[in-house]
């Protein structure tokens, strides 16, 4: 089976991506506490995105032999906006625990 | 100077932009790029009102080493995030950092903490400009003043330098 | 042909109306001459066409008019008709003459005459009618006139009740006669009167018949109050007496015989007819008098003698022969003649005495004598005295009883029996009339001291009472041509030998008429014995409270049942919806033809296999889902949850190649939950009881019967190929449409008319929440950020900075492809819009709203108008609206970008969406808090819930 | 083609993440947790649109990819400004 | 597949008309919302799964998933989402003018002696 | 080309943007605009009316695209008919709202004038999921004027409202899915042609999709069990609104004739599908409507109770589905409509001479004017009750001959006559308690001049000119009958000479 460098690229990309992707996710789910939880998603999972907008930006560009890039405004979109959602909802979660050690919560 | 208050209020956005519509049209023509500039100019005239408080780039070369740098650390920092995740969780030192900014400008303090976030075990909280400080959650930071001082040279000092600021 | 004046003569009378309002400014006198010219000439116009009529033709004019549904504007003029028209406008000059005097200064005689005038020509109609539709169009103007009538002294709670009795009852009869009437038509295959009347034979042997005749029956009975349905006339004498003697003796209580009469050649001769017809008018007759005689009003006492001589006549048309039916019209005329007089002289004692019990009211012969000589010899009509019209048509009326040919044996005197009866009861009661009012003693405590009545008032009276002694004296001279005219119109022209005499010898009639009058006097002598019996044992259905009382308690009954039926619950109501929609569906499946029967569920595709994600996916939106249902009172996870479902389907769509759906279920999604969120703040996080038990389970119940309901028809869809149109669209899309984005050509081109409707839909819903949220102020349920620095955190306010161009530069981008490629107008618009709103989200709403400065309502109005500006655009061109053109700009420098008329369009979809989405989501975010000091920043301050959800 | 190969088993592992983000999604415990998995959820899924896209070999999905991310991100700040402050807007 | 579609309709449709028979507001929307997706996966479906590629009629595509119940469900889409926001205003007005968040009407009035 | 059609649709449409860039002009220039509109909107109903009256069905290519691939609109005498119908309504309850409802909250005018639309395109259009589409444009608007003014009343009926209209418009688009899912088309014509030829074994399905689509127009039509939410709702509304809601329910009266009439025949998808139960749902919404009649505390709510039997009557003639009952609920809608209109406009009038009392069955304070007013009801109650001479009585007159047959007749002339009686008693127990019980002084605000608005005076005069013109109208009614029913010439009309299109196999 020939494989192309471009095919390995873009299969390792895929793979990294979605180990990384599995990883932040990984993260989520076995953290102990929110903040610590909060690591996980905001870097490894934009990052596996990024390699898969990666991998798909050298598979497209290969396969139909133009040059795409398009792809990269998602990961630029990701890399923008993480950050934020995690500083967000970190707010919140400490505006939450206040309001419950306070003895007030709601919905 | 005149352009940024008359018909180039951003010229780093119109930039930005125009890249962003080549692209994303992914079309690379004279048709795609003039286009994309029409949008470029046009955009953020539109906007102008919602542009406060928005530093000048001094240094653009200095910015980019920056994002070379930062794109580095985000690999790196994954590689150790994953370990830390994978790895057993009670060995983990979560920690506060209480990161003392010299940043006098709120965007460029906003800038140094989305770096924060990204790289290594840490995320950015809270930014105190009033008290010059930012809250930073760490993963496992068995040193912080380590941590801290590691931001401020790898990121705040370019930064600094960068908008001048 | 007749002369085209005939309907003239209907048409009077409501022509003088008009005149009456005119004349009202010259005083009560010209409204009584208007009034009264009215009905002379009504009778001016009779005499011109009388002679024809007299000799026995049947004038009938014909004017089609809505003939497919069998009403014409024929009119017919027979001897019948004469003779009525004769009463209807005689007698109504009279009484105008009458009303003249009778009503007060203050008693509005206009109002009074002109609803007359309109009841007469009510009156007028029915008699002259030749097509029964249009006779029953007048049948029912004579009922509401007479409700009017009836409740003239609308200040007393009697007459209006009393005015509804009369209405519900003749009313309802007037509909049963409608539904005879049209059954008739049907059956005669005609509504003209001369034909109907020449079918007699067909109509009786037809199938429908008896339902027919009921129907009819019903209709005369309730006019002519017969038993069970006479209890609305006493009531009605709340009325005036004018009123009273004109509807309730002479006229309109005469539109029931008058309909015996009319159909007498159609319906008659049957057994049935004679059960009905003779059997009620027997018993009508019989209470009618037993009960009049126990009145101590005397209006009330004429009233129910007027029940009973309508009885008689009843009865007479019942018998069946041709001799009866020449009694019962003579009949009709005598007792128009003498109980319109009697209640003439009625009024004068009730107006001269203020009061109409006869207890109180005595000796009046001696206070009013010649109105007293007037009461008594009517009177004497109604008793059957001899020499006065009343005992001739009562003479007949024995001698028909006798002669009735259908009975045997014993049964020969069952007739001839409750004649007798009959005639003891009403010389009773007419020997109390004469007694008890004009002698007996002197007056008890009367509100007036009594004296004679004005002296043309007497006239009326005096002309009525000096027929009944012409007639009485002279009977074939003075009517025998009248009578042999109308009852000659009833018979067809078949009529038996009429010889009108006083004198007939000495027979069993006369024998009749002796033991009656002697068996009178002493019933009347010997009175006190029946009234105390009476009085312990008679119920009384027929008083003003029971009606009221049976009203009211239907309407107490209908609210209890529509309080049963409509719980005012939304549940209800959906609930009942959705189960006639599963049911419906079910039913539509299961009652398909037979050629369909057995149909399965599952066609015939082979089913696809299930890949892996998709089944993730499923598992994915059921946890979605089901979250959401169950979380539904912990409202923040519920949303939560019902985003992943909401992210499932918009997943769906690009799984099965719908990038477009996708993009506008993500942005919609998002709004929406923007929306809810904007929402959530300030709905009480406890509410109202949750559903009953019984309802939860009814819930559950129809939620499995919907679910699968849409699964089922889902599965069988999915399986069953099937042939669509839309290969034309796609292979019309780019050649015609300019466009290769196939859904976004058929959504601005092939279906832009559906777009344009879609965006006004949005428009109005944004428009809609403007005006509703107006001026609201609500109490917010969920606490505030401890700190208002905390609201707006600073990189989110800082990163949104570059996020806004970015994202508008975004927008602009699927704005301009979209025709090619996924995305457009819609789309654009919901990216920009949210763009905006997350400055709001990030600086607030004074920060942002300082810098959108926008007006979103000019926004949407101008999305509007440029939308349709497009469509007119191309009719200006002589296309029809919306035709689209569209161009290819030359390459460089501005890349392959298509002008399409479309676009134009499409971008007044977008400027609609972001002024709605921007409109909706600000006002919801403006709304103003109530309790702002316990609001401003403290979170103590904050009302609490009543019971917190941990979320 | 060993992309081919290695495709299935991206999917495979970011089916898994999702599965994990559900996982996190219904346990909880606090409500910013759940808000949390949603967002890490949604770029997971623009990871397999992505995926999807390469798969089928088109790009007719790559605006929907763009809109996921940017109204994910849209939906977890709206969610976080409510539990930080009850109102979204003002 | 197809079973596993209808079932997804069906469920989305149970759980919708179980969430608009409830007595409050919210779970009226939340029910509306489901039932949304539920009616626009159905007209989706409308045109058949199993299309290879999007309706884009750009050269040389076969195979193209049908259009047309993509438009209409596009409007079904932004038409149920300009109601829904409608009904959400309208529930807040509700709360606004009693304090209560119930979909049901006000009682009826007692029945009063309305005089004859 | 005649572009008559779509007039009655773009002239209030456009005016509805126009209004909404005047927004914050003055009353003066809104009701300005609005009341030209809708008299521009009269003048070319009328013009379309008369273009369609001689029996021409003119079809208008929406996008120029042809049928059934783009949108037609669609002009029979049965639509010019309703078309002009609803401007002759629309123009006195605007001018009633001038008087100033319309100020009393935000963007009346604009809000009516896109119901106008949505309304005129629901009589119009020729394509079933436009049609949705109208629906939902005159819903929308119809929530917004129901809930102006404000208030608990109307914000609760509202949410009633406005919760049965979605699902109503979600079961909608379930039947259009499953009938596009089966028969690939939109179009009624094309549906009409293609309907005969389903297979056997798909004919169930689509007999499923026509049901749901019939049942939504039946909850339009408010027909029993979906009968409840109509009386609290327009009793709900102001008066002028109420007036115009006088006709959402005809429409889906109509729609569901129309589609009974062109679809469904000949066709086993259509045999028997609304036949057996929809006679007894419309009987039963009679005497519901009765009931509530009886039942009701307000005049408004009364008059809205009678919007009930109407719906229930109309629909009785539709289930009946021969031609002659299609006449004779043609001469019935225009008359039921215009004097409910006028109903509760009286009401309204009513209403606001009594002060605090409103239109409130209770004895009250005199209401000045009483004697116009007094007249303005009679007519009204003559009218309704279906009492002589007025238009209501010819339309009883010929539903109980065209409609009803076999088994149903004595049901239907029963409940015909007798809730015709109950009204008139319940009409004359009204008048009784308004105009006649003893008086009392009122309290609170009271409209200074309660008169007769040249508005209601319209309106009342409308049953007297349908009774002075019934020849006429009847005639074009049965003439607009014949044409719906010969369904032919308006699926050639639409289609051309036949149905003959490529259609693609799928999947
Ligand atoms: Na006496
Ligand atoms: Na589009």
């Amino acid at each position: 089976m020939p494989v192309s460098p471009a095919d390995l690229l873009v299969s390792l990309l895929l793979l990294v991506g979605s180990g990384f992707a599995l990883v932040g996710s990984i993260g989520l789910a076995r953290l102990p506490d929110f903040m610590t939880r909060l690591h996980g998603p905001t870097k490894a999972t934009t990052l596996g995105v990024g390699a898969i907008v990666i991998a798909d930006m050298v598979h497209t560009s290969v396969t139909t032999g133009r040059l795409s890039l398009q792809e990269l405004a998602i990961s630029l979109f990701l890399f923008i906006t993480a950050p934020v959602s995690a500083h967000v909802l970190a707010k919140a979660a400490l505006a939450s625990q206040a309001r419950r050690a306070a003895g007030r919560s709601s919905d | 100077m005149k352009l940024r208050t008359g018909l180039l209020p951003q010229p780093v956005m119109t930039l930005l932009i125009t890249f962003l519509w080549v692209v994303i049209v992914s079309r690379f023509t004279l048709g795609s790029l003039v286009m994309g500039a029409l949008v470029g100019l046009a955009v953020p005239l539109l906007v102008r009102a919602f542009w406060v408080d928005r530093p000048v780039m001094r240094r653009p070369l200095l910015a980019l080493g920056l994002l070379a740098r930062v794109l580095g650390d985000i690999v790196v920092a994954n590689i150790e995030v994953a370990r830390l995740v994978l790895g057993p969780t009670a060995r983990l030192r979560p920690t506060w950092l209480d990161l003392p900014l010299e940043l006098e400008s709120p965007y460029v303090a906003t800038i140094l903490c989305s770096i924060v976030s990204l790289t290594p075990g840490t995320v950015s909280v809270d930014i105190d400009m009033a008290g010059r400080r930012a809250r930073i959650h760490a993963l496992n930071a068995p040193d912080p003043e380590a941590a801290i001082a590691t931001i401020k040279r790898r990121y705040e000092a370019p930064l600094k330098e960068i908008f001048r600021c | 042909m007749p002369p085209s004046f005939l309907p003239l003569i209907v048409l009077l009378p409501f022509l003088a109306m008009p005149l009456l309002l005119l004349a009202d400014r010259l005083g009560r006198r010209t409204v009584a001459l208007v009034a009264g010219a009215a009905m002379l000439g009504g009778l001016g116009l009779l005499a011109a066409l009388a002679a024809p009529v007299l000799a026995g033709e049947a004038l009938v004019l014909w004017r089609p008019w809505l003939s497919d549904w069998g009403l014409d504007l024929s009119f017919r003029l027979d001897g019948l008709g004469l003779l009525f028209t004769l009463l209807i406008d005689g007698i109504g000059a009279l009484i105008v003459l009458y009303a003249y005097y009778y009503m007060g200064e203050d008693d509005r005689l206009t109002r009074f005459l002109m609803t007359l005038l309109a009841f007469a020509g009510g009156m007028l109609g029915v008699v002259l009618a030749e097509n029964l539709l249009l006779m029953l169009l007048f049948w029912e103007v004579t009922s509401l006139t007479s409700f009017l009538l009836i409740a003239y002294k609308w200040q007393y709670h009697d007459s209006r009740i009393a005015a509804r009795m009369a209405l519900a009852v003749t009313g309802g009869g007037g509909l049963a006669l409608l539904a005879g009437l049209l059954m008739l038509g049907h059956i005669a295959g005609s509504f003209e009167l001369s034909v109907i009347l020449d079918r007699g034979d067909l109509i009786r042997q037809h199938r429908l018949y008896e339902p027919m005749l009921v129907l009819v029956l019903l209709g005369a009975f309730t006019k002519s109050a017969q038993v069970p349905f006479h209890f609305w006339l006493p009531n009605a004498m709340a009325a005036p007496t004018p009123v009273s003697a004109y509807l309730h003796s002479a006229t309109m209580v005469k539109a029931g015989v008058f309909l015996l009469a009319r159909l007498y050649p159609a319906l008659a001769n049957t057994e049935l007819w004679f059960l009905l017809v003779t059997g009620t008018g027997a018993v009508t007759l019989l209470l009618g008098a037993y009960l009049a005689l126990l009145k101590h009003d005397f209006k009330g006492l004429l009233a129910y003698s007027t029940i009973s001589h309508l009885g008689l006549i009843t009865m007479l048309f019942g018998l069946d022969t041709p001799m009866s039916a020449v009694a019962a019209v003579f009949h009709i005329i005598n007792h128009a003649v003498f109980k319109a007089s009697l209640f003439m002289v009625a009024g004068v004692i009730d107006k001269q005495c203020g009061s109409r019990d006869m207890r109180r009211i005595n000796g009046l012969a001696r206070y009013m004598p010649v109105t007293a000589v007037l009461g008594i010899v009517a009177a004497g009509a109604m008793a059957g005295v001899p020499f006065l019209n009343g005992f001739l048509s009562k003479e007949m009326f024995f001698q028909e009883t006798i002669a009735y040919p259908g009975f045997t044996g014993y049964g020969t005197f069952l007739l001839p029996a409750i004649a007798t009866l009959a005639g003891i009861l009403s010389v009773a009661y007419s020997a109390r009339f004469v007694h008890d009012v004009f002698f007996n003693g002197e007056p008890v405590d009367l509100p007036k001291t009594p004296g004679p009545p004005p002296r043309f008032m007497r006239l009326p009276m005096e002309v009525l009472v000096a027929i009944v002694v012409i007639v009485g004296v002279a009977p074939q001279v003075s009517v025998g041509w009248l009578l042999k005219a109308a009852a000659g119109a009833v018979l067809l022209g078949d009529l038996p030998p009429i010889k009108l005499a006083v004198w007939h010898g000495f027979n069993l009639p006369l024998v009749m008429s002796i033991v009656a009058l002697g068996g009178g006097l002493f019933y009347y002598w010997s009175r006190d014995r029946v009234f105390t019996l009476h009085e312990r044992y008679a119920l009384d259905f027929s008083s003003p409270v029971a009606f009221e009382r049976a009203y009211n308690g239907a309407a107490a009954s209908a609210r209890r049942a529509l309080a049963v039926l409509d719980r005012r619950q939304l549940a209800q109501y959906l609930g009942l919806f959705l189960g006639l929609g599963v049911a419906g569906g079910a039913y539509a499946w299961g009652s398909a033809p037979a050629s369909s029967a057995g149909a399965p569920l599952a066609g015939p595709l082979p089913l696809t296999p299930v890949d892996p994600v998709s089944a993730f996916a499923f598992v994915l939106l059921a946890i979605g889902v089901g979250g959401a249902t169950w979380f539904v009172r912990q409202r923040l996870l519920a949303i939560i949850f019902m985003s992943v479902a909401g992210l499932v389907v918009s997943m769906a769509f690009i799984r099965f190649a719908a990038p477009d759906l996708a993009l506008t279920q993500l942005s919609v999604e998002l709004a929406t939950i923007m929306l809810m969120l904007l929402a959530l703040r300030f709905l009480p996080q406890t509410g109202p009881a949750e559903r009953s038990r019984n309802g939860r389970f009814a819930g559950a119940l129809l939620a499995a019967g919907a679910g699968l309901g849409a699964a089922a028809v889902t599965f069988a869809m999915l399986t069953r190929p099937f042939a669509t149109i839309s290969g034309y669209h796609i292979a019309n899309a780019k050649p015609l449409g300019g466009g290769t984005n196939v859904v976004n050509v058929i959504l601005v081109d092939f279906r832009g008319f559906d777009t344009l409707g879609e965006i006004a839909v949005l428009a109005m819903a944004a428009l809609g929440v403007h005006a509703m949220l107006h001026g609201v102020r609500l109490r917010a349920f969920v606490a505030n950020a401890e700190a208002d620095a905390d609201r707006y955190p600073i990189m989110l306010r800082m990163l949104m900075q570059p996020m806004l161009p970015l994202a508008l530069a975004v927008a602009t981008y699927i704005f301009l492809r979209g025709h090619n490629l996924p995305g457009g107008g819609f789309i654009a618009g919901l990216i920009a819009a949210i763009a905006y709103v997350l400055q709001y989200m990030a600086g607030g709403f004074a920060f942002a709203s300082a810098r959108v400065r926008l007006d979103f309502v000019a926004l949407i109005g101008a999305g509007i108008v440029i939308a349709a500006l497009t469509g007119v655009a191309s009719m200006l061109f002589g296309f029809p609206f919306l035709k689209s053109a569209y161009t290819y700009l030359p390459a460089p420098p501005l890349d392959d970008i298509g002008l399409a008329s479309s676009l134009v369009f499409d971008s007044g979809i977008f400027l609609v969406v972001v002024g709605t989405i921007l409109l909706v989501l600000t006002e919801l975010g403006r709304i103003e808090v109530k309790d702002a000091t316990a609001d401003g920043g403290s979170s103590e301050g904050l009302p609490r819930p009543a019971t917190a959800v941990q979320g | 083609m060993l992309t081919g190969f290695v495709l299935p088993l991206a999917l495979g592992l970011v089916g898994l993440a999702m599965g994990l983000n559900l996982f996190r999604l219904l346990k909880g415990p606090a409500l910013e947790d759940r808000i949390l998995a949603l967002d890490t959820l949604t770029i997971n899924a623009i990871a397999l649109v992505m995926l999807a896209g390469i798969a089928l070999g088109t790009k007719a999905y790559f605006e929907a990819a763009l809109i996921l991310a940017m109204m994910g991100f849209v939906g977890t700040v709206a969610l976080a400004k409510y539990r930080l402050g009850g109102d979204i807007i003002e | 597949m197809e079973l596993l579609l209808a079932l997804g309709v069906g469920l989305l449709t149970g759980c919708g008309v179980w969430l608009v028979l409830a007595s409050r507001t919210f779970a009226v929307i939340l029910g509306l919302t489901l039932i949304g997706y539920a009616v626009n996966l159905l007209i989706f479906f409308g045109g058949r799964i199993g299309a290879k590629a999007p309706p884009l009629a750009l050269p040389g595509a076969t195979g193209l998933a049908d259009p047309l119940p993509q438009a209409l469900v596009l409007t079904a889409i932004v038409i149920g989402f300009g109601m829904v926001a409608y009904f959400v205003a309208l529930a807040l007005r509700g709360v606004g003018d009693s304090g209560s968040d119930a979909v049901d009407l006000p009682a009826a009035a007692p029945d009063r002696e309305e005089g004859p | 080309m005649t572009h008559l059609p779509i007039l009655p649709f773009l002239i209030p449409f456009a005016a509805a943007g126009i209004l909404l860039l005047l927004t914050g002009k003055g009353p003066a220039v809104t009701r300005g605009v609005s009341l030209l509109a809708a008299g521009l909107g009269l003048a070319a109903s009328l013009a379309l009316h008369l273009a369609v009256s001689s029996g021409e069905v003119l079809v208008y290519r929406l996008g120029n695209w042809p049928a059934p691939f783009g949108i037609v609109f669609v002009a029979d005498r049965l639509a010019g008919l309703m078309v002009l119908l609803l401007f002759a309504l629309a123009l006195p309850a605007l001018l009633a709202a001038s008087r100033g409802t319309d100020i009393r909250g935000r963007h009346f005018h604009a809000l009516f004038q896109f119901q106008l639309a949505g309304i005129a395109g629901a009589f119009l259009t020729g394509d079933l999921f436009n049609l949705f589409v109208c629906f939902e444009i005159l819903l929308i608007a119809s929530y917004a004027l129901l809930v102006h003014a404000g208030g608990l009343e109307r914000t609760r009926a509202g949410l009633a409202y406005v919760a049965l209209n979605l699902v109503g418009s979600s079961l909608f688009l379930v039947g259009l899915g499953l009938l596009y899912g089966t028969m690939g088309t939109l179009n009624l014509a094309d549906l009409a042609f293609e309907l005969p030829h389903v297979a056997p074994d798909d004919v169930p399905l689509v007999r499923v999709a026509l049901m749901l689509v019939s049942l939504v127009f039946l909850l339009k039509a408010a027909v029993l069990p979906m009968a409840f939410w109509l009386p609290h709702t327009y009793a709900a509304a102001t008066a002028p609104v109420a007036a115009l809601f006088a006709i959402m329910t005809k429409v889906g009266v109509i729609a569901l004739l129309r589609l009974a009439a062109v679809a469904l025949p000949e066709s086993p998808a259509g045999a028997l599908l609304l036949q057996p139960w929809l006679p007894v749902l419309a009987l039963l919404t009679i005497a519901l409507g009765t009931a509530a009649a009886l039942a009701a505390r307000r005049l408004a709510v009364v008059a809205a109770s009678l919007v009930l039997v109407s719906s229930g009557t109309l629909l009785f003639a539709v289930a009946d589905g021969r031609e002659a009952a299609t006449a004779a609920i043609l001469y019935y809608l225009p008359h039921t409509t215009l004097v409910t209109a006028g109903l509760f406009l009286l009401a309204g009038a009513i209403g606001a001479a009594r002060g605090e009392l409103g239109d409130r069955l209770a004895r009250g304070p005199a209401i000045p004017g009483a004697r116009r007013l007094g007249l303005a009801f009679a007519v009204l109650a003559l009218a309704v009750s279906g009492m002589p001479p007025l238009s209501g009585f010819l339309g009883k007159l010929m539903l109980m001959q065209g409609a009803g047959s076999g088994p149903w007749q004595v049901a239907w002339w029963a409940v015909l006559l007798v809730s015709g009686l109950a009204t008139a008693l319940v009409l004359a127990r009204t008048a009784s308690l308004l105009f006649w019980e003893p008086r009392e002084p009122a309290r609170g605000p009271v409209a200074a001049g309660a008169t007769v608005s040249p508005a209601l005076l319209l309106l009342v005069l409308a049953s007297p000119a349908l009774t002075l013109a019934a020849p006429a109208v009847a005639g074009y009614a049965g003439a607009a009958a014949g044409q719906l029913h010969a369904r032919i010439p308006y699926m050639v009309a639409v289609m051309g000479s036949g149905p003959d299109i490529a259609r693609e196999r799928r999947p």
